[in-house]
């Protein structure tokens, strides 16, 4: 590929139009997989609760683009757009989330704990910064058995005020490893805005408390996550040490099925609709001719269709055996006999 | 209950009759603050809050940020010096974080400290599976803080005890945890109007019986009061016993179950193995009521395993009440 | 112990037997770190991992900040992606820190993928009073880690046992946590050199007997073991039986040896209620061993408070011998 | 008192010679403390723990200056230094040291639990960490009540890596508490050196992750401590929430008796011995006048003869009753027969 200029946006100058193509693929995907989710919820087919991350596309896939499957991410409740952005089929997810033993975790752990390590997506977590410090974990695994690999870590705003997150950062700085904080900040952590929780207006003011890299960036803009992303990860393979990325998002639905959405406005909500990541990445791939107008229409059908697929095979997947209900909590419960000494 | 009980009362859920405590307590006691995530204008993860601070303000009804151990340190701190805090933990799991503040302070800074503070902090821990929440959102962990001297425990099954126990855990001058099983917050029930308390320590008898001592908590209750209904048809007469408080336990009261029936069965949701019930049985096996028995004592518990999310599994690795119909036909076979 | 064992074991003290564990474990496999406060150049707060620092460096043997939530956590993540890490809690009290890992993670996380991951991480807890060290370095909470499936929970007794369920827990594919007496440091036995394990979830019969079983964990062992010398010699002959591990409970041992005997004395240092022994207790009450007891099952646990800080009072609140004497030969009193 | 000109030291324009010369008997009852601590311990007359504070004496008196006795302080492991500071009895210290039923927590507590409520010592702690949260919720009883009391909340360097010291101080930053946290940074958490376990250099640097003041100062200087913490206090009781103030100090000894000084040199050590804060305090109340030569060594003697007769009295108290180990476990346990309804 030519080299192309500086004021061309560091995505298209940096990826080629294929994983472009399956960026704006993969967006489409969450988005979808998402609505299918909903849908499937008001339609009374899933038993538990869900966290959508409709709007918030970009930051997920954006923050993804320079991962090998060797890499790996630790992600959050609301992770089924993490989970899509590492390379998950669809299809298991929705099994998972409908409880069916063809899951991701043979419908033991439903959608907040869908993983898929083979990809190297560590899991979703349902602790607010549960997977702060596996993440950091991972990294040291990866530093000590020379693997070269990074460890993305997703994690939200409210997550910041865990004591999990202090001493996560702290670690990996001290350590030097290989990690990358990636704060997605919709703004509220459930109904508690940033303001009313946080010290601080920017959470990427908090890395100098770790004498790391810390920068801010408009989350619905793909190239601008993926740049700050890209780097944090470059320097963090380098062996030069953790990094910590803000990125401004919103999510457009209520926190879960619960929230009636009092502690926010309609203006706001129509306001962030209005900067929709996926409009917005449509946009620059037309602009960058990477994909014509129609195209952009195929993208989208071909999620769709990918979708509705995936749904119809997870809902006519088998659900586990109730005999089966204990399975697998421990890996040998055989009991060893011992060694003779 | 008694007759002005009765007039007074309306039905209400389990999670009004907590707001009602709390709206009381808030209302006659400058002291009483609520603290909690997401307890202000979204009411709480369960809606237990409600409004409460539309009538009481954000000053009184604090949404803390998402720190469960500084949160939990913050309201004993608070309560050490003059505040009566009830501390809200969203889902009793995030406790986990919390355990420190309650163990090595709460518990402990009265002995420590030789008798020169007291620590009146109530902590409500929404608890148990039965919401699709998955392994981190459905445990039922009350067995850890029922190990722990200096803190006193509660477990109410019933809107009334619901009420009655957090007013009287805000006038204890001890710590008090309250685990509020997540399936009972929609549960109807009779609740007197105003203020009452529910004594700490004291079990209730909910339905006396001479063949077999069903010795429950919480959800659990209510599954053995189902079972006991379909037992009578069957002809054996089951005494329920609801503990209410798990530290500590109505010792007595048991007792004196069992020494009449000579059978009991243990019925709880967390896991078995060192259960409530484990400490229920232990505690019957060595006292003078052994003698009286004549089976071994049954308990029913969680499976030894992590909540699992698809419905079906979720239900089975709980007890159920044709488990409570195995255990008390099983125990009285032939012998009534 | 075998021929062999005997000819190669050399006399070590209980710390000398796990850091040589560890030592074996470091030489052996590359994949073994050690993580924990202090562990490095000062050798650990109880010096049990010495020098080690010295032969495999700060990579391998790393001091962690003073971050119990963190540190319990990167543990997680490494061995969730090919590291066998043992990490120290430096006393388990601060382990109160870091249980929403050890039991939401660690715990679960194998049981939440359906089984698509391992979690093989040690953790070691020094545990136990004696120290004069007080309330909040004293405990013994071993009893909540065995409440939570998916964890694997030994209580070693003697320098022999201390490195062989350290080496067996690095081979296990689970979590396994080593709660380690902190007077037994100091303690010293025969210990096999070489590579040998101790097989997680086998208790082990000390001392054979006919007229009382005495089932004991870690220190109480020994005040187990001295008891049944004594009560020897008045004609009572009991079986002390080291459960060694605590989760899962070795239920064939307990139940044979207490069909036997017809008598249970349960003897642990953790808080009576909810300690270990209720559940030992139960377990044999709900067996059908219980038809042939014929007395009470008796616990012997720490008493219903902190520990104290002065010596006198320090003792009294943990079983000693004479308590173990008195229950003894009040359970055998006049019936053998 | 005249206004005293602005190259006068802090504390001696701020306090009347009457506190200054109780401030250097404070410290130097501290330092006879410590080592009537250390000499008991020696001769086999103490079962437990304990951690010394030697070398940090100016640190201890110099930050409660301001401070009245309805100001609270949280305290730590090495905490008898603060107790002294707030105003204690030395003999109810010796007393609980020793483990006498007539010390501060009548032998049940020890030299880490030794509090003073009576004097707003809401005691030290043996959970690094654990008094951070509790400083906070003295705070905002202090706030809520409307007392108008500061609390001042000692804790180490060591501790500043604890998430209980990221969720406090941003929760007492947050609600603007009127609490200051000190931190004593004497360079090792146990054997760990700073810069082996925290990702930055200056502790009070962590502050601006708060949006509080920072300052670090010499903890050695006591009119340099006063002055900041003074500061903070003042501006925490006016309203305007909670600061941070590091005093870079040293602890002479080891970090408690099992201590063999391998993660320090010698050179180190005797460096900061150098550098005493006591032989520096008493230069400076000579330099100023405030006390004469023959009247410093009139203090030390002081010290002296309180701390033996304290230790003398505190031998001769009586032990607790064995029967009496489990009391004060609760305030009440009489069940409460319930109210009707
Ligand atoms: C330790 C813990 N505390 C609280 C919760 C409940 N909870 C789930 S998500 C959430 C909000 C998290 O906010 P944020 O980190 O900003 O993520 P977002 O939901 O905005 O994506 C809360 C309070 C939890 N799951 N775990
Ligand atoms: C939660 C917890 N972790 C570890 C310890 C053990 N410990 C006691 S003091 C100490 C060092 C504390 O360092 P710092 O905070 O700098 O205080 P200093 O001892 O230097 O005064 C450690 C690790 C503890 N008491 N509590
Ligand atoms: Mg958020
Ligand atoms: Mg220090």
């Amino acid at each position: 590929m030519p080299e192309l200029p500086d004021n061309v946006p560091y995505a298209i100058r940096t990826y080629s139009p294929e994983r472009l193509r399956d960026a704006f693929l993969k967006m489409h995907l969450i988005r979808k997989f998402e609505e299918g989710a909903e849908n499937s919820y008001t339609r009374g087919l899933i038993h538990g609760t869900m966290h959508l991350s409709i709007g918030q596309e970009a930051s997920a896939v954006g923050a993804c683009m320079s991962l090998t499957d060797e890499d790996k991410i630790t992600s959050t409740h609301r992770g089924h757009g993490h989970c899509v952005a590492k390379g998950a089929d669809v299809e298991k997810m929705f099994a998972e989330f409908f409880g069916k033993e063809t899951g991701y975790c043979k419908g033991r752990g439903g959608s907040m704990h869908i993983a898929d390590p083979s990809k190297g997506n560590l899991g979703a977590n349902g602790i607010v910064g549960g997977g702060l410090p596996i993440a950091v974990g991972a990294a040291l695994s990866a530093k000590r058995l020379g693997t070269g690999a990074v460890t993305v870590c997703f994690f939200g705003d409210g997550a910041n005020n865990e004591g999990a997150f202090h001493e996560a950062l702290n670690m990996a700085a001290v350590w030097k490893l290989p990690v990358v904080f990636v704060c997605e900040n919709n703004k509220y952590g459930m109904s508690t805005s940033i303001e009313r929780s946080t010290a601080v207006k920017r959470i990427s003011d908090r890395a100098a408390a770790y004498a790391m890299p810390g920068v801010t960036v408009d989350g619905n803009d793909f190239s601008a996550v993926t740049e700050a992303v890209d780097q944090a990860v470059a320097h963090a393979r380098a062996g030069e040490g953790p990094g910590l990325v803000e990125t401004l998002t919103y999510r457009w639905r209520g926190h879960s099925k619960s929230d009636r959405n009092r502690y926010r406005t309609k203006e706001e909500i129509a306001d962030w609709q209005s900067r929709d990541p996926i409009v917005a990445m449509a946009r620059l791939l037309v602009d960058h001719h990477i994909v014509s107008e129609d195209e952009i229409a195929a993208v989208e059908a071909e999620a769709t269709t990918i979708i509705e697929n995936a749904i119809a095979a997870a809902s006519a997947a088998p659900d586990p055996k109730v005999e089966e209900a204990t399975r697998d909590v421990y890996t040998a419960l055989i009991l060893d006999e011992g060694t003779p000494a | 209950m008694n007759a002005q009980t009765e007039t007074n009362s309306r039905e209400l859920t389990y999670s009004e009759a907590i707001r009602e405590a709390m709206d009381i307590a808030l209302g006659n006691d400058e002291r009483v603050i609520l603290m909690g995530e997401d307890i202000g204008v979204y009411g709480g993860a369960f809606g237990v809050t409600g409004d409460l601070v539309e009538k009481y303000g954000t000053d009184r009804v604090m949404d803390t940020p998402i720190s469960e151990l500084g949160g939990a340190g913050v309201a004993v701190g608070a309560a050490l010096t003059g505040l009566r805090p009830i501390f809200e933990f969203q889902f009793s799991d995030f406790a986990t974080l919390g355990m420190e503040q309650i163990v090595n302070q709460a518990a402990k800074l009265r002995f420590m400290l030789g008798g020169a503070v007291s620590v009146p902090v109530v902590m409500r821990f929404p608890a148990g599976s039965g919401t699709g929440a998955a392994a981190q959102h459905s445990q039922s962990l009350e067995a850890w803080t029922a190990h722990v001297p200096g803190l006193k425990v509660v477990q109410p099954s019933t809107p009334e005890d619901a009420k009655g126990l957090l007013l009287a855990a805000l006038e204890d001058p001890d710590p008090v945890m309250i685990y509020e099983h997540k399936l009972l917050y929609k549960m109807k029930g009779p609740v007197p109007a105003g203020h009452y308390t529910t004594p700490i320590g004291k079990a209730a008898i909910r339905r006396e019986g001479r063949d077999v001592s069903i010795v429950a908590t919480a959800i659990m209750v209510h599954k053995a009061l189902e079972a006991a209904e379909t037992l009578a048809r069957e002809g054996i007469d089951a005494e329920v016993i609801d503990l209410r408080t798990i530290r500590p336990i109505d010792r007595d009261t048991v007792l004196a179950s069992v020494r009449k029936t000579g059978r009991l069965i243990c019925v709880y949701e967390g896991v078995k193995t060192l259960g409530v019930g484990a400490e229920v049985s232990a505690m019957v096996a060595e006292s003078d009521a052994f003698d009286f028995l004549d089976a071994p004592i049954v308990r029913l518990g969680g499976a030894e395993c992590p909540i699992p999310y698809n419905p079906q599994l979720e239900k089975a690795v709980v007890p159920q009440v044709p488990d409570i119909l195995d255990a008390a036909r099983g125990l009285t076979k032939g012998r009534i």
